[in-house]
């Protein structure tokens, strides 16, 4: 039955011949987009394993599905936000361009103040009549250069405690008060951007959950985020096989110290490898386990000790650096690039996504149950919390 | 990639070793031990034969064994290693009768396989495989694990006749216990003595080569569970130690320590149930499997045990309280086997990466 | 004039010849035991820098200065505290025969339950008429198996919080309501006691500083702790000694792994050192550094690292202990027995003295100024505060 | 043992420097090197060797220096290095310097020690003392620190005819720019031009030596200074940042790893002293202080630098803050003149440890 519908899309659009975003929205339409979306909204209302086994079958024959690379946000976040909570119209509306990549979308969630602490969001969005009007910073956007829609927390009560007083909106990106400027980072490149906004409008129809649900809506968002790890990697993916590699082409580089330097990171590297795969396999079981915050600890450890390691056993290419030259690039590939680059990079990785300060309370907190850090805000209405 | 996920069985197989354990050791006796050396704890060691039978998990049933193999076995040491037990598990289910299953004997095999005697394989213990010699000129063995309170002695020995593996009784020759650093482990000088030759040349190095790959494989499960075992023991602390009014756990200094401790933890309980699985398929990988595992896990209970010590504060320095166990059994497992140092040294070569 | 003092005790009192508390009283008698204290207390109410130059005239002469090893407490805590705050009369009683070690003393500060946090000790003192008796119970007490007396804090008020609520006395170790039980520790002996103190009585006259400034007292004591750091040390003393010492003479347990990871241990004991060095410098010309709790970190640090190396490299002699029988020795030698019992005696160097988590916090608070713990007992009364 | 405080002139030394280097330096004109190279920030440099005369400190007054020595020197670079001051002091008024006092040249060293000229020493900048090779063939040196912008080039070059140091007018050979990780230490490869001979042989041999045993010796301070101004900066931005109604220097976790980075800081200006005064006084000790300052100094100034990226967060992670600046001076410096790994290596000859 499903397969059947498989091949009829793939008959009456035949990859080789279509473009991407009309097969991409025959496809759609014809519920083989997510499978377990309803019918209408790009599924079927069939279990979710089911997504795999068509995804198999659409590599099987060539088809192509959208690019996550450059969709990421839309794909992974906003889409099962907007179908576990959106209205019926902002499903209508959003999913179909989503997935068709005809519009891309973007996160306005981090703040120049609330980095660690996301829900310290200042940027407020006021209600006057049945339009919000949005005035604030957010920062580390990645994509809002050429993002068509983002989603957005700000904050619409400042009378009651922090995580109370945020909504979640769907903004249009060509409002004429949103202003995007790049943001440099340590590597030379701009890979993300500073969004200002300044009065920008926002039909209510475009709030997801209800005023003050903000919290509860990106919190939501947030866990989507985390489905990636956990899938199974090859040995010596990551940087210990870039390392490694140059260090069985270039005898120069050997020595015994950073043999033994190597060896470490390598068996590093080759125990989170695991630790993953076994995570991976309780999942295929229905039995997903905690491990998720902690191994992301380990991939920045060793993503940082790598790459420094790297630098120093090969100090005459180590002192020297690729490109300095203000890029915007694309997409993020971490293992891109020369060394000096990765090393760079590689510092992000303890901090974007959560920092390691942040997964290591909540490691300690909710998988150990040790006690909560004494939290000073709370019940204390955001306008009167230090900042 | 192979199964490392727990099956049903080895859950209950798990409940019964540890029921086991709680009922037959407590930290209390066990330190006695240190003042009053005996080779192991025989309530304990009849519980896990005589009721449970797990002494022959890794014996197929027609030898008179179970027919399990070295997934269960490896549960049964991460309980062993979780109660610092003081049993011969490793050294006479493990090392010794993998030597007696890899030459095919049947003589003793069952009564190993039922726990009615016990083993020692006669090398000293921080030999590792590919890395040992066997047994030269007069000089006793030593330190050799498992051989206090052993019935038969496993002896490589090289002369003029070339390479042997004997089988010694132990009422045959002198076993001379050692003061070792941990005494639910006890060591031992080992007199040379002849007996019946078991197997020559090539066999019997691959005999003797299975045992300490079978031991190096599956000690990684005993210092996983011993790395557990601490870290909830110490979560356990903090929790309730009070002091500045607060429970010592909710400082974040200490909360970062266990989250980071909690990592490696996990990743030696990985890291150990691969070896297992690659010693279980007789994977090709098998090799590094038991390295990587060795070189990790070794490490990661040494560096639980003394974090337990530390966040124990002054009550973790004291011979009271039985965390002194969890240390001196994971500092001596480190040695065992083979040092990490030495199993990140062969892993290399395994893995294409040579100086 | 203070050459000449030196000349006469040493021409009346040939230490050759008559016993060394014989001795020692005759040298406290001419003021020359503490020449800064005042005459009468042992000394000449000199300048403090006098006292190197006594010391080094009798160790030219072959005369006996007190053991400190028997007698640290005393002498390194115990006589400065009762000079700074005694009354006459304790002055009088104590001073001589604890500087010629007729008598012994020992500490009972910390409990089973106040041991990082020593102001949480619940050993009470209560007041009737003129005598004080006090019941708890005491731990790491060293030495208290031979000592004649104690110093002790005690409760005294549980309606104040818990800083205000302690009082110092001097206790008779001979009182019928001590008991003293070793306590033994993970490296088989007994360093240490505890002691269990039932109706012990303490005449009103034993109590030091006011009733309630026994937190003010403890301190001064405690500071008094401090002045053995800093004095500069040979290279290669302490543990990295012994194991490179072991290194030259052993070819069989070298290997290029270990020698890096030696090499490493050295360099961190080599710059402790340095930095050892430079502190003493500085205190010579009066400009105390605050580096002397950092510094017992790296010591701490060093010794754990360097003891399990050194059991790591010769691993057929790291898996045999010397002898775990229980002794109660009379002082601790770090560095003394072989390399299982220093491994397991520097499990301690991160507790005693200060735990190096409680010393982290010293240097980020009072060195770097960041902002301390907040106290969840701050002006609680202590009968109310968690424990 | 050698006095390792420092004397009230090098602290009136430090005063001048550090309020030249606030006053001619600001972190977002050093950023724009990066997109816009040039050898050094001209104003910083007039002052230092204009007005303050530092280029001098090791140059005796009857060759046209100030008769100071390498404390002094290494005091400049301690403030040098908490700027990250993009000037030629460590490549030119320390290492071209010291190679030319070493061979006691008169022609150009009083205008080196003026300030008026700058030189470079044309090795690969990873180079270390007693591991070193001079130019050999026709391929270009590099990487060359301190040449882009010199005058004057020290080129040990080997040939048939044997050793030599020969000193070319950098008008007279090519100086190509290389694109580095640390553009306020910008590396070249320098192409050979036959010029003057200096030294052949062992005397050349040794003038080399010398020039780089100072280098090594005094970037050890510069490295001090990067760290303990990463360590302040990143405690004051800790002190300040607020994230969750406190400040995040209040956080437990956060201030136990700064008491740890201000532990290595301390010992770090503690090596690198002992290393200068070591300089200053021809220590027999001089190699071990040298490769230990190194060993250690090379390292903390990469961890603090590290820590201050994490601590300042996104912050640490822009453009636009300067914390990126101390980073890659800091992971530069490591590996200048010897990685931490090389000169343990060195060492334990050195202190009759060998494997």
């Amino acid at each position: 039955m499903l397969r059947q519908r498989v091949d009829e899309l793939l008959a009456t659009h035949d990859p080789a011949t279509v473009s991407t975003t009309e097969f991409l929205g025959a496809r759609f339409d014809a519920g083989l987009a997510w499978v377990h979306f309803p019918e209408g909204h790009g599924g079927l209302g069939l279990p979710q394993e089911y997504n795999d086994l068509v995804e198999t079958w659409m590599d099987e024959a060539g088809a192509p599905g959208p690019e996550r690379s450059r969709n990421g946000i839309g794909l992974g976040m906003v889409a099962p936000t907007i179908m576990a909570i959106g209205t019926k119209e902002q499903q209508e509306k959003y999913l179909r361009p989503l997935y068709t990549c005809e519009e891309i979308w973007c996160q306005l969630f981090s703040e120049p103040g609330a980095g660690s602490d996301l829900a310290a969001v200042a940027t407020k969005a006021v209600l006057s009549g049945d339009t919000w009007t949005v005035d604030g910073q957010k920062v580390w956007t990645s994509g809002a250069h050429h993002a068509k829609r983002a989603i957005l927390v700000a904050r619409t009560d400042i009378e009651v405690p922090k995580h109370a007083g945020l909504t979640y909106f769907l903004v249009d990106m060509e409002d004429p008060g949103i202003e995007v400027r790049p943001l440099r980072q340590i590597t030379g490149e701009a890979e993300f951007n500073e969004v200002f906004l300044n009065g920008v409008t926002i039909p209510d129809a475009d709030r997801v959950g209800e005023t003050g649900e903000g919290w509860r809506v990106a919190t939501t968002t947030l866990n989507n985020e985390r489905v990636a790890i956990g899938s199974g990697a090859d040995r010596e993916a990551g940087h210990i096989g870039v390392l490694a590699e140059k260090w069985r082409k270039n005898p120069a580089i050997r020595s015994e110290a950073a043999y033994h330097e190597l060896m470490h990171w390598w068996i590093e590297a080759e125990v989170t490898r695991l630790t993953g795969e076994r995570l991976r396999q309780q999942l295929e079981v229905g039995q997903p386990g905690p491990e998720g915050s902690a191994m992301k600890l380990a991939f920045a450890t060793q993503a940082q000790a790598i790459t420094g390691l790297a630098i120093e056993l090969d100090p005459d290419h180590g002192l020297l650096y690729d490109d300095w030259t203000m890029h915007r690039p694309d997409s993020t590939d971490f293992l891109g690039r020369d060394v000096g680059f990765r090393y760079l990079r590689a510092k992000g990785n303890s901090l974007e996504g959560g920092s390691s300060e942040i997964l290591r309370n909540v490691v300690a907190e909710r998988v150990l149950g040790l006690p909560a850090e004494q939290r000073l805000d709370k019940g204390i209405p955001f306008k009167d919390v230090p900042r | 990639m192979t199964n490392l996920l727990y099956t049903d069985i080895e859950d209950a197989l798990r409940e019964s070793v540890r029921g086991a354990m709680e009922r037959h050791l407590d930290p209390h006796s066990t330190t006695g031990i240190y003042d009053e050396p005996k080779p192991w704890e025989s309530k304990a060691w009849q519980s896990l034969t005589e009721e449970l039978g797990v002494a022959g998990l890794l014996v197929p049933e027609d030898s008179g064994g179970v027919g399990a193999g070295p997934r269960e076995a490896a549960v049964v040491l991460e309980e062993i290693g979780r109660a610092v037990a003081p049993v011969p598990y490793l050294t006479s289910s493990v090392i010794a009768t993998q030597v007696l299953l890899q030459l095919g004997e049947s003589e003793h095999i069952a009564s190993l396989a039922a726990g009615e005697t016990t083993a020692a394989l006669v090398l000293p213990w921080a030999a590792r495989p590919g890395h040992w010699s066997p047994a030269q000129g007069t000089d006793p063995v030593k330190p050799v694990a498992g051989a206090v309170g052993a019935d038969l002695l496993l002896i490589p020995v090289a002369d003029a006749g070339g390479f042997q593996l004997q089988l010694v009784k132990a009422a045959d020759t002198t076993v001379d216990p050692l003061v070792s650093f941990d005494m639910t482990r006890p060591l031992a000088a080992v007199t040379l003595a002849s007996g019946e030759v078991l197997a020559t040349g090539e066999e019997a190095q691959r005999a003797v080569e299975a045992g300490l790959q079978a031991g190096a494989a599956l000690l990684a499960s005993e210092q996983y569970g011993l790395a557990r075992s601490c870290l909830e023991t110490t979560v356990d602390y903090v929790k309730n130690r009070i002091q500045f009014a607060r429970p010592i756990g909710s400082f974040q200094a200490i909360k970062h320590r266990l989250a980071d401790l909690y990592l490696e933890v996990t990743q030696a309980g990985a890291a150990a149930r691969y070896a297992a699985a690659a010693l279980a398929d007789d994977d090709p990988d098998k090799a590094v499997a038991i390295s990587v595992a060795q070189a990790y896990c070794s490490d990661v209970a040494v560096h639980a045990a003394e974090e337990a010590v530390q966040l124990h504060g002054g009550n973790g320095m004291t011979w009271e309280y039985p965390v002194h166990l969890y240390l001196k059994r994971a500092k001596s497992s480190q040695l065992a086997l083979g040092t990490p140092e030495k199993h990140r040294q062969d892993l290399g070569p395994l893995v294409n990466i040579t100086t």
